[in-house]
């Protein structure tokens, strides 16, 4: 907390390094160890593997930017999929099963940021509690089966390419890129800031930060509307189970982006970065044969290692 | 020789698909070749699998042995073992879709069918009955609490108090138990969907100093033991040794273009005091049943 | 007292602002009851008052942070509703917050115009270029000299009060309320904010503006409104009184401003030693020596590295070479091994490092003091409770008991709280940085015959202070540093300003 | 994030009504819905089903008055849990299996400790690193399978009494005991009620912060050791999964119990009675047979409520 001495211009390239030393180390092992992993339908199955968990880890990034959390999204994402699955396969439009999964998603982050903001409960336990809703809801609507028999351009969205990339990907890059744009180059993008670094500024410009919080929990319920579609797609059908514990996964890309989870320090790119580690890890294990009782502890340790080597670099 | 057989099995923690995967190792190894283990790292977690799927395919193994977590949203997958063209033979759940070697399976109808009627002859056909259900939507759930509920209509004389699930939880099926004394003064039998939540079913009864006819399903070497000192009446035998055994036979078999049996579906075989010697020995000393046998084995 | 609801003084003019029977009650105080106050076109408007007397909750009033329990506003005579931040800066008012306003992660042009962004083509989009261009327009106006795309966590306190003010200035308001804004200034940024006043002021612009300190009430003002307790006591004009007279009327009893102290003639035995020290925090070659029964100065510039010698003694910072001896014996590690040896530092910044905010008064009075309250390590929140009901008693504490929260007493009773903690504590030597920061000149002169009698009691003090008189009315002798080294020592006879600034100053 | 009210010191009559409240309601119900709820044997089961759940929410209701969370406390306990059963079943001996247990989690807590204070890094993801890791030992000291055939008189302490009164209770009396005076009568507890304020504040009074949040963790895994000999002993066996999840169980109490996740403000009385609410609505829910898919929401929900009242109450 010391202030620094020297002012120095803000320079991404310097936070780089704690994400990205991981990431081409992580890179470099397994392009040794394990044959195979540096062809290019590897390395384009493991970034179109890793579409889903960015389209909640970089909503999670804005959550978290206000020292905020979201336990539910993998709860959510489940049950918007099978609401995308449910309504495509009764309406046989993939348009409308997108419209029910992100209304329902958004309507979840809704309830999130209104307990989060009116009623001050802490982030970590209302979304626990909406995490409980949205399984049970889950095995309602569901009855705990597999929902089949969608339509087929449903499935397609997974496996069809533009111009030659895998549309997932056109779809996380987009993503991305609206995202990049929404926090650095807009105002409510500039309020997210302020919402985890200093509410009180907030307030002080006269805006209400009780509807900007909401707005960013709605978001992210309707990222994870938007996220159930592919995981619709990549299923061809919709499971009770399908998304449980993907928050775990997302909180942890953004930990290893470099995102600071106090004073509404965000980076985005950082968010990207980490979750593609997650994608290398998970991958470069499977194809190194690791036992899955190892496995286990895999991504937990990325982010101590992540954080352990920012830690280094910030201190000296 | 030295084929490489990639296994896919649901989670770690279950002691069935641990029998498969010696079974599998067994058989693999009494054939020159050698197995890899895929099991999700969250236990039947629908998108790992399917990332395991798509990194397996990279890495291309001769032939898979494959048990879907769900057998109807893993079908994407299959099909992508599928396109790779590498022969795949279904175990255990009976995937929806995609095309496979062979199929070697039991079938959890009459499995459950069949211990429950053990149970009722017991109890002389009569008797308040509690049900402890897998997890919900499950197929191997559905079908052994069917079987289960069809033995009861059987017995008249028996009454169904409860069914309540226990999500194959040792654990949380004890404490299901627990609850279920309280609101139930009698209880006669006790069908649990699994071993393991058999097994936390009598550690209940034992606590609260109660009695009951438990079975389970699975034959597990824990059930076996308590099937020895008569704590459980009995357990199914799914046959997970024999099905890892033969899935991976038929696999090896088809690359090395012997003949393969297209689909087996186990007879089942109520494993109780009377007939459990051949299972009380570690799993890795238990021989596979050689193809002829296989054969016999069948049901249909 | 005053319940006239008529301007002060009849003869002036309309005045541009007025607040009239503002009534504001806290559970357990009443920080404003039934008080007046107007505004002038182009005048700067001095507001004085004890540590909690009610200054910065006027002002929060005033824009609109604060809803008044009662009482009215008028804006050029006619009545008006402020109900809400947004009202206020409707009306033209802008504050300069004692406590900072600003968001560390954004940069400098963004918290500038926080909430107020020029908009771009696309709707809900910022104009990158003309918030850039705009921020470094208002920089100019106040004459600091920094590149507006800097985020703010970058900036050190004074820093971070041009930009604060520049944030107030871009609203080009026509009343702008000053809270305190030279308490965390240098020389250099305090005459930079003078210039603007007059400048501002020049442009018709009236300025309310809150200090303790006397040299800016008589520099500055052009009339002086009191407040004590939460009333108003006076309206007076800077001409009209003397600062004993404003003392009083503040404090309400004769307080000596001179600070006088029985100097040690005989100091004890050298309590601590430090030898050569060199801090990665840009400080080499520390040599200093504290006597039992000194009070020692450490002055210099801002920025000189005052602050880095007393938390490299603490064990705050880490050292890199050199030797610190405490009480005859060498002292290295975290700053829980140098408290358990007895030294005390009373930290420059009173949120981040001096409080538990969150934390109730008595919380963070005895904090520091258990270890010595209760060896056994067993606790009794009654034998707790004496101590810090002595200590709100002793340091004149305005707060409504020992569990309201710290965070919501005013800015100079959080700095009694901070000094308070370390007094219970039994410690050999008191590192004061920037003690009085922030406090009324009533409590200072108490603050001072504190730390007076502590030495007496065998203790030491270093003490570090922008404010060069208190030095040289309350220091046995001073270090004066510059650029990271101590560049001279002056004795009893040779402390004077002149002294310290000659040989703080960069090389002429 | 709003402002709270004036008082800081926790006031515990102020405070009783939100967790009470709920927990009258919840007996209310049950009582009249489910019969037998209110049998002295099924009381005194829900209180000893909410033993375990006790030793786990204690020492959580410390770390979350540090500002921090113990995410992996359910993994840890399941592997102490393998540790008591494979080694009572080595030696034969329960002590040596206790120790085991103790030793084991401690080392898991300290190096909770370690991540958040030295290394500095988010009690989240820190927790979730180790969670990870506790994981995946126990899936290695087990191979995945339940260990079984340990001493009997593990089992015992289970289901026998002292004085007519459950081991299990005895125990869970005992901790509570423990914490209280640990809390409210010890120096240790004034300085875990200061670390929630400002750790940097606390280091400057002179106090080493790390080692007090260190110890703070270390004991949460010690406390994990000694559930573990209750989960052992309820299960007659130890199992790699038996624990899982049950920190969000541990959490979900705490909050319920009024403990605030800002301020370091914490409650012990109103976490006890936040554990029996979780486990009177457990009970309940399953005496009066609701669907599962039903159930699955239920505690989200409790704390939910419980939060909302606690608003209510303390607006008002
Ligand atoms: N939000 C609040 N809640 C409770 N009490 C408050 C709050 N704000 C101010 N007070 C109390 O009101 C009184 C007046 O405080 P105020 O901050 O106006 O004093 P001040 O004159 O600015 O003092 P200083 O010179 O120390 O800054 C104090 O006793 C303070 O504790
Ligand atoms: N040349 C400078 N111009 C403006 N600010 C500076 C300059 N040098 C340092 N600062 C800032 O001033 C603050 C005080 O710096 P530092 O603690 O190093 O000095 P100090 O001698 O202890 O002064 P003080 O005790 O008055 O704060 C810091 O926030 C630092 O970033
Ligand atoms: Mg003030
Ligand atoms: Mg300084």
């Amino acid at each position: 907390m010391r202030e620094a001495a020297v002012v120095s211009q803000p320079n991404p390239l310097q936070r780089i390094p704690g994400v990205a030393i991981v990431l081409v180390l992580l890179i470099a092992l397994f392009g040794v160890l394990a044959p195979g992993f540096l062809s290019v339908a590897n390395l384009s199955n493991v970034l179109v593997q890793s579409t889903i968990l960015t389209m909640l880890a970089l909503p999670m990034t804005l959550i978290i930017m206000t020292e905020g959390l979201d336990l539910s999204m993998g709860a959510v994402l489940t049950l918007t999929s099978l609401c995308v699955a449910i309504v495509s396969l009764a309406t046989k439009s993939m348009l409308l099963g997108l419209c029910a999964g992100i209304a329902v998603g958004a309507a979840f982050g809704t309830v999130n940021g209104w307990l989060v903001a009116i009623l001050g409960i802490p982030p970590f336990v209302a979304t626990l509690g909406t995490l409980g809703m949205a399984q049970g809801l889950s095995l309602i609507v569901s009855d705990g089966q597999s929902v089949v028999g969608i339509p087929h351009n449903v499935r397609d969205i997974y496996s069809a390419t533009l111009l030659g990339v895998p549309v997932p990907i056109v779809m996380a890059l987009v993503t991305y890129a609206a995202f990049h744009a929404l926090l650095y180059h807009t105002r409510f993008g500039t309020y997210i800031f302020a919402l985890g670094g200093n509410r009180e500024a907030l307030r002080y410009a006269g805006l209400s930060a009780n509807r900007l919080l909401i707005a960013v929990y709605a978001i992210g319920g309707a990222m994870a509307g938007i996220a159930g579609l592919l995981m619709t797609a990549r299923m061809n059908s919709g499971h009770p189970t399908a998304g449980l514990g993907l928050e775990f996964d997302a909180i942890a890309a953004v930990a290893v982006g470099g995102t600071s989870f106090e004073r509404g320090n965000g980076w985005l790119l950082g968010t990207v970065l980490g979750v593609i580690a997650v994608g290398v890890l998970r991958n470069g294990l499977n194809l190194i044969s690791l036992p899955s009782s190892v496995q286990v502890a895999s991504v937990g340790v990325l982010v101590i290692v992540a954080l352990f080597l920012d830690g280094l670099r910030s201190r000296s | 020789d030295g084929e490489t057989i990639a296994v896919f099995t649901k989670n770690q923690t279950n002691p069935y698909f641990q029998t498969v995967r010696v079974g599998a190792d067994v058989a693999a190894k009494s054939m020159n070749a050698k197995t890899l283990h895929y099991i999700p790292t969250k236990p039947d977690s629908i998108p790992e699998q399917l990332s395991q799927i798509e990194d397996v395919v990279v890495k291309k193994p001769n032939s898979i042995v494959f048990i879907p977590v769900d057998y109807k949203a893993m079908v994407p997958g299959v099909e992508k073992i599928n396109d790779a063209k590498i022969p795949v033979v279904n175990i255990t759940d009976r995937s929806a879709g995609g095309k496979f070697v062979s199929f070697i399976g039991a079938d959890d109808y009459s499995l459950g069918l069949e211990t429950a009627r053990y149970l009722l002859k017991t109890l002389g056909g009569k008797g308040n009955i509690v049900i402890i259900e897998g997890v919900k939507g499950s197929l191997t759930n559905v079908d052994r609490v069917r079987g289960f509920k069809d033995a009861l209509k059987e017995n008249p004389g028996s009454k169904l108090l409860a069914s309540q699930p226990g999500n194959y939880q040792r654990l949380q099926a004890l404490q299901v138990m627990e609850n279920l004394m309280q609101s139930n003064s009698q209880i006669d039998g006790v069908l649990a969907a699994n071993d393991a939540m058999a097994v936390g079913a009598i550690e209940a009864l034992d606590g609260a100093n109660r009695k009951a006819q438990v079975i389970g399903i699975n034959g597990t070497k824990e059930a076996i033991d308590a099937i020895k000192s008569g704590k459980l009446l009995a357990s199914g035998d799914y046959n997970g040794f024999a099905q890892g055994c033969l899935g991976t036979m038929m696999a090896i078999r088809s690359l090395r273009d012997q003949p393969v049996i297209n689909e087996i579906v186990l007879k089942p075989t109520v494993i109780t005091k009377d007939n459990y010697q051949p299972y009380d020995q570690p799993l890795e000393q238990r021989t596979c049943p050689t193809f002829e046998e296989a054969g016999k084995l069948a049901s249909k | 007292m005053s319940t006239a609801a008529l301007p002060i003084e009849a003869s002036s003019p309309t005045p541009l602002f007025e607040l009239r029977g503002i009534c504001k009650e806290f559970p357990g105080v009443k920080a404003l009851d039934d008080v007046s106050f107007a505004v002038l076109p182009g005048e700067v408007h001095m507001l004085l008052g004890e540590n909690g007397a009610g200054k910065s909750s006027l002002m929060k009033v005033l824009c609109g942070a604060y809803r008044a329990d009662a009482g009215e506003f008028f804006y050029k005579g006619e009545k008006v509703a402020i109900a809400s931040t947004a009202d206020a800066q409707k009306l033209g008012i802008a504050v300069i917050f004692q406590e900072f306003s600003l968001v560390p992660y954004l940069d400098i042009a963004q918290n500038i115009f926080l909430g107020r962004e020029p908009k771009g083509r696309i709707p809900g989009t910022i104009d990158r270029r003309k918030i850039l261009a705009d921020a470094r327009r208002v920089l100019d106006t106040i004459g600091f000299d920094i590149d507006p795309s800097i985020t703010v966590d970058k900036l050190g306190v004074a820093q971070q009060q041009m930009v604060e003010i520049a944030k107030a200035i871009s609203q080009n308001a026509r009343i702008l309320v000053m809270d305190e804004p030279t308490a965390a200034l240098s020389d250099r940024e305090t005459e930079l904010l003078f210039a603007l006043i007059a400048r501002l002021k020049a442009d018709g612009v009236s300025i309310v503006y809150i200090s303790h300190r006397m040299a800016e009430v008589f520099a500055l003002g052009d009339r002086i409104t009191v407040l004590r307790d939460g009333r108003r006591i006076d309206g007076v004009r800077p001409a009209d009184v003397t600062p004993d007279q404003l003392v009083r009327m503040m404090v309400g009893r004769n307080v000596d401003m001179t600070y006088p102290r029985n100097f040690a003639d005989k100091p004890g035995e050298v309590l601590l030693q430090v030898k050569d020290l060199t801090s990665p925090t840009g400080i080499s070659d520390i040599n200093i020596e504290v006597r039992q029964g000194e009070i020692v100065g450490l002055c210099g510039l801002v920025g000189s590295g005052r602050s880095e010698v007393a938390r490299a003694i603490f064990g705050a910072d880490p050292v890199t070479s050199g030797e610190i001896i405490f009480d005859g014996k060498t002292i290295s590690g975290e700053p829980d091994v140098a408290a358990r040896r007895g030294i005390a530092l009373i930290p420059e910044s009173r949120k981040s490092e001096g409080l538990a905010l969150l934390r109730s008064v008595g919380d963070n009075l005895v904090v520091s003091a258990l270890r010595k309250l209760f060896p056994s390590g067993l606790f009794d929140q009654r034998s707790a409770q004496r101590t810090s009901d002595s200590l709100i008693r002793k340091l004149r504490i305005a707060t409504p008991s020992a569990r309201q929260t710290v965070g919501l007493l005013s800015g100079g009773n959080q700095q009694k709280v901070v000094i308070g903690k370390w007094l219970a504590a039994g410690a050999k030597l008191f590192i004061f940085d920037e003690p009085t920061r922030g406090i009324d000149i009533g409590a200072k002169s108490e603050i001072f015959a504190l730390i007076d009698r502590l030495v007496a009691e065998g203790a030491a003090a270093l003490m570090i202070s922008s404010e060069q008189v208190e030095i040289c009315h309350v220091c046995d002798r001073a270090y004066v540093m510059r650029e990271g080294r101590i560049a001279g020592h002056l004795t009893r006879s040779e402390l004077t300003e002149e002294n310290i600034v000659r040989l703080g100053m960069h090389h002429a």
